[in-house]
């Protein structure tokens, strides 16, 4: 094992090495500026892959591969993930002790609004992601919070994401320092190297989306959260935003963070910046 | 609790397309659990269609049928309005059945 | 199929090496051995659910050897997303087919699924199967009483990358 | 290239096992600097999965009272350990180099 990490090592430095010098113009930005980044890193794609349209960069590996994309439209006529949206939907109406209902809580009874998540709360500073929001309504209403990588988290989430479905995806930076901050933390985990294969998350999915990783292919990063949450037949169950960043965690052998800690919130707060204007597909079944 | 069967059945006039997704777990009894301990087999082995009192199809199963079993067939001599009548037995003796329309 | 690295894997490994064992013993039965009843019967094929490998399922179901024939159409993907969720479908232009079954054959267990078709019942099936590993998949059909198969290789293994 | 040399040439200083058979007073030393270390990581938050395994691993030889292997494995703890506070403290600016601008 140790040999391999290690020759795994030596070669990833090679190719950053020559990514680093073929990447664009390198300017000081010390300058936080969200829409120059978005810009650029949609451009990025769209030069990367001319021949996958804007839109498609949602379905993640599918995009990348004809015959991954045919296997997975089939399974899109009688999708895995129905039963937790099933699930979602009747938890979603299903009142508190209290009475009131998750309804009670979001904007527009919560239906169609996945698309602003997650925003940014100028009252308490930080990141407000679509999960953190559905735990804090339970708490506020006397009930227990669930667990962000399990299976109601998820059924919850799919449901709210169904409702959205097609919707662009609009994420706001307020003009408030502390936004930019955050932008610019998500940017800044999304792009360091962790764990011992010292692997970053742009590692992965800006350098080589499309080639595989085993049995799996590489979705590119833009637009990777809209189909979220997703039924992955590796874990065949559902899997929450939070699930998925502490399984990439621990696969470049990075012990996770608590879910929805800081840099959690951050980096989806960027990941889903840069993907405005590009559809909510989800709950997705990906492999 | 909704039944464990979802079945979509759609009828162009002659052929009726039928589609079936089930809620089960299919263990096969090989896999271990987090404790190390065998989860027994759990799975379905006879998934039955039934249309206007006939057995139109009927699946027998094993362990390689994945979780959550899907099924999609077609067949002749049914109208739309007619009954489906859809019922699995497990291994456990477990089983569900359930109707429905011919859209 | 759940990864199950370490002790598992290595004990399933133990179990095929045993079962191929075993089948070299199996070789010279009698090929007279009754055949099974037609399997448009009711009752659960538990017996030819119980064979390791694909030959004796075949033979443990339908009780006859098959030829191929390209009137039966199997599709498999050629690297499956997962090994635990395969779509498999097979079609085939075959008339009076009364059983459609598919076979895994690096499965522990080969037969994987058989399905009946009463009358009336149009000739093709799709379905989601699990491979353990890299397998010949075989689709055999029961048309008039004779047997006709197709088979694919699937490339199965596991994703992520590290872990 | 030359950050990469560093953490290798890290990590393979602290596999070096010492020769004569280890001790409990020096699989003690091993283990609290290893501890120390991982401590470190994770305050960074960037604390790997086989640092926390390899750590295990020492204190359960220490308890079989197999002293040599605990050692050696609270040695190899420690320089991973060290390793990921390097990875944390050296990409405070090195992300930037992977950044699409």
């Amino acid at each position: 094992m140790k040999t391999r990490s290690a020759l795994l090592l030596g070669s990833l430095s090679a190719a950053l090495v020559a990514f680093a010098l073929t990447s664009p113009r390198v300017v000081a930005a010390d300058k936080i500026d969200p829409v120059a980044d978005a810009k650029a890193f949609q451009n990025f794609f769209f030069k990367k892959f001319p021949n996958v349209k804007h839109e498609d960069f949602v379905n993640g590996p599918y995009s990348m591969n004809a015959d991954l994309k045919r296997q997975w439209q089939e399974k899109e006529e009688f999708p895995p993930y129905e039963f937790a949206l099933d699930a979602g939907k009747e938890m979603f109406a299903t009142p508190f002790k209290n009475g009131k209902t998750y309804a009670d809580c979001f904007p527009d009874g919560g239906i169609g609004i996945r698309q602003n998540y997650p925003y940014f709360d100028t009252k308490e500073g930080k990141v407000v992601t679509l999960e953190l929001a559905l735990n804090r309504c339970r708490e506020a209403n006397g009930e227990a919070p669930y667990s962000y990588v399990k299976d109601e988290m998820a059924s919850l989430t799919a449901y709210m994401a169904y409702t959205s479905r097609g919707k662009p995806m609009d994420i706001k930076i307020p003009d408030d320092p502390r936004a930019l901050e955050a932008f610019e933390n998500g940017k800044r985990y999304f792009y360091t190297r962790r764990g011992q294969l010292n692997f970053s998350c742009a590692s992965c999915h800006v350098q080589s989306p499309g080639e595989r990783i085993r049995a799996e292919t590489l979705a590119p990063a833009l637009g990777i959260l809209n189909a979220m949450p997703i039924y992955r037949s590796e874990w065949s169950g559902m899997g929450t935003i939070s699930r998925r960043f502490a399984t990439c965690n621990s696969q470049t052998r990075a012990v996770p963070l608590e879910p929805q800690s800081d840099e959690y919130r951050d980096v989806e707060y960027f990941l889903s910046y840069v993907a405005n204007g590009l559809p909510i597909s989800g709950p997705g079944a990906r492999p | 609790m909704a039944s464990s069967i979802r079945v979509r059945a759609t009828s162009n006039g002659d052929i009726t397309e039928v589609q079936a997704l089930i809620q089960h777990p299919m263990d096969t009894g090989l896999v271990k659990d987090p404790k190390g301990e065998l989860i027994p087999a759990h799975y379905i082995q006879q998934l039955k269609f039934e249309c206007n009192g006939k057995d139109v199809f009927v699946a027998d199963w094993g362990t390689a049928v994945s979780k959550d079993p899907y099924v999609k067939f077609s067949f002749k001599g049914a109208k739309k309005g007619d009954e489906l009548k859809i019922s699995w037995t497990d291994n456990q003796g477990a089983s569900d059945t359930t109707t429905a329309k011919i859209a | 199929m759940t990864t199950t690295t370490g002790p598992l894997a290595t004990r399933r490994l133990i179990l095929q090496g045993a079962a191929s064992v075993a089948l070299l013993g199996l070789g010279n039965l009698p090929f007279t051995a009754s055949p099974a009843r037609a399997a448009a019967n009711d009752k659960y094929p538990e017996e030819a659910f119980r064979q390791k490998n694909e030959a004796d399922a075949i033979k443990a179901l339908y009780g006859k050897t098959a030829e191929p024939s390209d009137k039966v159409r199997l599709d498999a993907p050629e690297i499956a997303e997962n090994g635990g969720v395969v779509p498999v479908s097979v079609t085939t232009t075959l008339d009076k087919v009364s059983s459609i079954s598919f076979f895994v054959a690096e499965n522990p267990y080969a037969l994987a699924a058989s399905y009946k078709l009463a009358e009336g019942a149009i000739p093709a099936v799709a379905n989601r199967l699990k491979m353990a590993k890299t397998t010949k998949l075989v689709a055999i059909v029961e048309a008039d009483g004779k047997l006709y198969s197709a088979s694919k290789e699937v490339k199965v293994t596991v994703g992520g990358c590290g872990g | 290239m030359k950050r990469t040399l560093a953490l290798a040439m890290l990590l393979a200083l602290g596999l070096v096992a010492t020769a004569r058979a280890a001790n409990e007073a020096d699989y003690k030393a091993a283990y609290t600097a290893a501890e120390a270390a991982s401590k470190q990581a994770a305050g960074l938050r960037n604390q790997w999965t086989v640092t926390v395994s390899t750590l295990t691993a020492a204190k359960k030889a220490a308890d079989g009272g197999d002293f040599d292997r605990a050692t050696a494995a609270a040695k190899e703890a420690e320089a991973l350990a060290k390793a990921s506070i390097f990875q944390a403290t050296s990409e405070k600016d090195a992300w930037k180099a992977m950044e699409i601008r």
